[in-house]
């Protein structure tokens, strides 16, 4: 359970104009176990993420991890930085330049929190690609390397909560595959509560349980990543072009020969590339809207593996090449992007009965997030 | 701008004096200022810092040495004005204690009679004990060579010897024995009569030591009238009585 | 509460260590970026001369000073005939020896500062067409700031202090080369003096934690408006 | 004309494993007005360019943009950093910290080349939002606040080469869209080369006319962007989620009702939504994998704008999930990713006639980069 | 080569120095990380202090010395009765007036980089778990070594050249006291005695040369491993 409730201003100083001024007003809570920070640059994730570490202190309020007060300006409790068991991967790496790339690794390594087992070093050197790095003095490194020995630094120390600020955002695809699948097994085999602060909704879809959306200083929901990313009032900040449903479906079946997986959800099934998880497992698929096509009738000798039936619920034309057609599917509406044309050519009407098709493969494995 | 310009253009009188003449000298030059309507200044250092300093053409006009040596160097190198050296003032040399102390070593030792050699020797190492003897470096410093040469005379210089606090200057060696570091030294007469915490023990003999003399001259480079005129003042009777308050022995 | 006599020591005293930082300012700057930022051969010897004003015992220096910048000595004579500048038994004689006795502080602060501004930094400004020189003045040398500050600060104290030096070099001459230092230093040499010692020495005390408040003041003007070690947004 | 031939070795020091040595060699050559350099982290991009700006020495080798030789080791040429009239956005950052934002922005602007016309600073910070910062102490900014003043500041010194290192790490989607179109206008309006290094496939086919591969050290391909990303020997290093076709098509026509242009390209006409640009422009599609369907009959009744036809030239079936097919179009080959399931109840055959399905929408402007 | 007063000299001028700079570098350390990292009530008063021993004539401070060290003094009376440490006419006392002088040229050093070392990485070690005291000996003082360094060799070599307060608080005793500033001051007393003042010259400035070279190593040293000023990517 995280509880913030801060506020903090940075006021304008002699000789900067007042524009420069800025209040950050963070109020929210969840018990997730990935819990996703997303907004625009300046918007007070860094700000945030740095009160909850004890880096900032605010200027009014409360912060609580499970329970355990961190900071409470009413009781005038702070507790110290090194005593919060937070670690703390931050947005500018902060390697300690003077060590080499083990030293810095090994740095929070002997910090031991009752109970707790911790990652090898060996294992995590490895899934990040540091291991031939070991003995290398810090500020020879390329900017992903840094980037990964800070992942792993903070990793090490054993943290009962992970505070990462966009981690991979110089990382490249491989890699970044890779760290994400190491994120998961922290989160997984050790149980450590993560904050994640990031620019992409790929990233955050597949991790987030719950996400913070923040805008201009101030956080104006908080909630399921499902639920956030379904809220149509939400779609300025969540993303115009990377708009879509998230919903959460039970793993009803594997498909050995194929590797494919079928998932069940309310609105029917689907099927997506393999995941291995236990049958019965909730696993969360993204369904992009420009991913979704439409069709009037039951299409026959095409690749696309899913074809569900629902019926058209709202369509948002507001104009341009693109029209947003919301297609109810049993209690579930799941936005589809097709152009205007398409729409008046099909002569799409409000409550219309539609086939959704969408392609199996279009669940990428790397954005889907099991949760159990 | 030549340094000889510099000392007469302005019209200032410079003299250079050994750094243990301060108050003595600059009531001197007070009274000589009033009566001629001259200005005099005094740069008070280490004798042979200031010989040193004369002879890279300082522009002092007059000098006054606190020993002979220095006066010589000047004077071998042509830097005197003929005829105007002189011994201006004498002093003494005095064994002095701390006022304060209290303990019988001390109380017996104002009975030392140098003449008794042996029992003079016992008196002073039993005073001394485990202290330091608080004198001027006899290396560097004329008070430190007069009192060597008077400690080597009356046969106790090797009795001290080992025990010898050397300062850079009297007034050092007066302070140690003023706070009670040192329990003996020997300093000038004068500086032992303005320092209330300390107390004369014996004078030294006179006939011990080279006799003691500031010697005076003009610099030939910044001879002027009024240079000379202060020089005469200085060893004048008018000037006696001054020189005697302050202890020393007008020539 | 000064007497005319303290007043014309603390003004004069003031004047010889104003002069020897400002007069050493520069050359110390400039032997500091060597020091700092380039490589050539002889450094280390280099380096070690800078230091010999604070290795050998100020009398030598003082010395040393007598000998090449007196009227009789080749420095000196140079000068003079050159330019009309007299160091001998003048203030401004007191003033370089002040000048050559803080002279290795000023150097050793100074690069010290300027060792620690990032190369990183001085290679995006010359990436935006600054020339090594505009690099240095807006670059280098104020983010080295605050070193270059107690660098003139500590070769201003130093000047308020120095004694050896100037004594043997400018002789103790009341008005002309009479500081504060040298003024105590009389009156040492008189019985009874301590009252009028302890006054000066009050005096030299508060024109330090003056010179120190007002440095410290000029540091953290340029240090706010400069954010150096920054707190970014961490702070 | 950017003519690159180095070598540079960083040698193990003592105390270093002799694993962490690594030698960059770089050969390469291109005319493009923009260049993108792709590879994994820690391959040699920053080194690259850092020896184009000069930052960093080469052992050997020669470096000429225009024909102007930077660097030559054999005739010991060696010009100075603030000669080569090159701006860099730094990989981090590398903000005046004692500077405010404008001074930082302004600190390169009064660089004049001749006869070179600048973009006002007005319109920079403006459109990387950031005029609302200027008095501010630079330290202070967010992470991507720092990112975007570093754009500016390289923008504003008028340079003649532009080099961008990861420029766009640390922005939200829509300041990103925004600074692409800021990259563009800064390319075509005052005609600089731009160098330009990203992880990201969407930036680099979007603005690059050429890429250079790089892997380990060396860069192992250089060509159009277009080849580059079609040759399916580079698939490993190009991105195997990220496959897809590069085609340059003209546009043909504007549909001002629907907003939606009509692009001409050998293997047919595809529909995507509305570019402004003139009729006959060249523009670069990128179609991927991902997004193409396959049928075996004409579908009907479907809100998907464009079906192609071709025959199926390969499919690569590793195993898995799924298979890529290839689809040669015209002379044009289409890689499409279907699951292995419907290649076998499609029952595909190489040799065989299909349908080619592609979305209009599913060519987003934001990755469409026009040439001309 | 040299004689066997000179090696006594030389010896002994090097313990003095040695036993100064050990003394008082945790003192001095402690004092620029208050000064550097804190704010307390009367810090510019506490920091004005620390210069004095700059400021006032050497002569001031070895009669202050005198007055608190001396046998006769409070603190050398509690010291001499509590721990049997005497300071009076011993090199010890020497040591302590060389350690005097040289602190406040310490403390500065050690305090400008102290100041330049960035709060975000003390921040990024605690966040790891690391106390204040293991933040402090893991990160602070490593990446502050270079000053703390160039604060150590001023300070040594400050000793080597420290005449004026040790002359005045424990005089001048061959064997005991006599450092080489002390036996080189003897020598400009006698007139001729410019040779032997070379010799005695010369062999500070190899000891300056020495200590300096030896310096710079460390800091090299230490440099390399630390990547301080972190050419990093670019160089
Ligand atoms: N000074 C140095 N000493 C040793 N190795 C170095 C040095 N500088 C760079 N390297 C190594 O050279 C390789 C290339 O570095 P470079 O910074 O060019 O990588 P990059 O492609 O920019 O990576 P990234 O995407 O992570 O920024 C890296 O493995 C790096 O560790
Ligand atoms: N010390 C400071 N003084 C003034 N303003 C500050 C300070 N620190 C942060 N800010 C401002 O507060 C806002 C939030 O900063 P923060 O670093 O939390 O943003 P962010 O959401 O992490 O952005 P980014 O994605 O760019 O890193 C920014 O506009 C920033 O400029
Ligand atoms: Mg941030
Ligand atoms: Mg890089």
């Amino acid at each position: 359970m995280i509880d913030v409730d801060i506020e903090k201003s940075f006021p304008a100083r002699r000789g900067e104009a007042d524009a420069s001024s800025r209040r950050i007003v963070a109020k929210f809570k969840s018990d997730a176990r990935i819990i996703a920070l997303f907004g625009k640059s300046g918007s007070g994730k860094t700000t945030i993420v740095n009160a909850i570490a004890g880096l900032v202190t605010p200027d009014r309020g409360r912060i609580a991890i499970d329970h355990e007060v961190l900071f409470d300006s009413s009781g005038a409790l702070n507790r110290s930085v090194e005593s919060r068991g937070i670690g703390y991967v931050f947005q500018d790496g902060l390697l300690f330049p003077h060590l080499t790339v083990k030293q810095n690794l090994l740095y929070g390594a002997n910090r031991a929190f009752a109970g707790r087992s911790s990652v090898p070093v060996e294992q995590v050197t490895e899934l990040l690609g540091i291991d031939k790095l070991l003995s290398r003095a810090s500020p020879t490194l390329s900017g992903g390397e840094k980037q990964r020995v800070a992942i792993g630094r903070a990793l090490l120390s054993n943290p009962r909560v992970l505070l990462m600020d966009e981690p991979l955002a110089s990382l490249d695809a491989a890699r970044r595959a890779e760290t994400l699948r190491l994120i998961e097994r922290v989160r997984d085999e050790l149980g450590v509560r993560i904050i994640y602060v990031s620019h992409s909704i790929g990233e955050v879809t597949r991790l987030a349980d719950d996400v913070a959306i923040l805008n201009e200083g101030h956080v104006i929901a908080c909630d399921h990543t499902e639920t956030i990313f379904n809220r149509a009032d939400l779609r300025p900040f969540t993303g115009r072009y990377e708009g879509g449903a998230l919903i959460e479906a039970t793993a009803v079946a594997h498909d050995h020969e194929y590797f494919l997986t079928r998932f069940s959800f309310e609105g029917g099934d689907v099927v997506a590339p393999g995941l291995e998880v236990p049958l019965g497992s909730r696993v969360r698929l993204r369904i992009r809207a420009r991913d979704v096509t439409l069709a009037t009738e039951r299409p026959r000798g095409i690749s696309i593996r899913n074809i569900l039936t629902g019926s058209i619920v709202s369509m948002d034309d507001r104009g341009g090449a693109i029209v947003e057609v919301i297609v109810r599917i049993g209690s579930r509406d799941m936005p589809s992007r097709i152009s205007r044309q398409s729409r008046d050519e099909l002569q799409l009407t409000t409550g219309q009965q539609v086939y959704l098709l969408v392609k199996a493969i279009a669940f990428d494995k790397r954005s889907m997030g099991y949760t159990a | 701008n030549t340094p000889s310009e510099s000392g007469s253009t302005r019209g200032v009188v410079l003299v250079f004096a050994a750094a243990s003449l301060k108050e003595a000298l600059d009531e001197q030059v007070a009274q000589f200022q009033t009566a001629h309507a001259q200005r005099v200044r005094v740069s008070y250092a280490g004798s042979n810092a200031l010989a040193k300093q004369i002879e890279s053409g300082a522009p002092a006009a007059v000098f006054v040495s606190a020993d002979e040596d220095w006066m010589d160097y000047l004077a071998s190198k042509r830097l005197t004005a003929d005829g105007t050296r002189r011994a201006l003032l004498g002093n003494e040399l005095v064994l002095i204690a701390p006022a304060a102390a209290k303990d019988a070593a001390s109380a017996t030792l104002s009975t030392i009679d140098f003449a008794n050699h042996e029992r003079a020797k016992s008196l002073i190492s039993a005073a001394l004990g485990t202290g330091r003897f608080a004198m001027a470096d006899p290396r560097a410093v004329p008070a430190g060579k007069y009192a060597q040469a008077a400690l080597r005379a009356l046969g106790l210089w090797d009795s001290v010897a080992t025990r010898v606090a050397n300062t850079d200057n009297v007034r050092s060696a007066l302070a140690f024995v003023a706070r009670g570091e040192a329990p003996l030294g020997i300093v000038y007469r004068t500086d032992a009569m303005a320092e209330p915490r300390v107390r004369i023990v014996a004078r030294i003999p006179t006939s011990t030591h080279p006799p003691i003399i500031y010697s005076a001259a003009i610099i030939s480079e910044n001879d002027t009238a009024t240079a000379r005129a202060l020089l005469t003042y200085l060893a004048s009777r008018a000037a006696e009585p001054v020189w005697r308050k302050h202890g020393f022995i007008a020539k | 509460m000064l007497t005319a006599e303290e007043i014309e020591i603390v003004s004069l005293s003031l004047r010889v260590a104003m002069a020897s930082v400002i007069l050493s300012a520069p050359l110390a700057l400039a032997c500091a970026y060597l020091l700092a930022r380039t490589d050539f051969f002889g450094k280390s010897v280099f380096d070690a001369l800078l230091h010999l004003p604070l290795v050998l015992p100020p009398v030598v220096i003082g010395y040393a000073l007598l000998l090449l910048f007196g009227t009789q000595g080749p420095m000196g004579r140079l000068l003079n005939d050159g330019f009309g500048i007299t160091f001998a038994f003048r203030w401004t004689g007191a003033a370089l020896a002040a000048a050559v006795m803080g002279f290795p502080l000023m150097v050793r602060a100074m690069r010290l500062s300027l060792e620690a501004v990032s190369p990183k930094l001085e290679m995006a400004a010359r990436t935006l067409g600054a020339s090594r020189i505009r690099v240095f003045l807006t670059i280098t040398l104020p983010l080295a700031l605050p070193g270059v500050v107690v660098g003139l600060l500590l070769a201003f104290a130093r000047s308020l202090g120095e004694f050896g030096a100037t004594i043997t070099f400018v002789s103790n001459i009341p008005g002309e080369t009479q500081t504060l230092p040298l003024a105590i230093y009389g009156l040492t040499q008189t019985p009874g003096g301590d009252a009028a010692i302890l006054r000066l020495c009050a005096i030299s005390v508060a024109l330090s934690l003056i010179s120190l408040i007002a440095s410290e003041w000029i540091a953290r003007r340029m240090q706010t408006r400069a954010q150096l070690s920054g707190g970014g947004a961490l702070a």
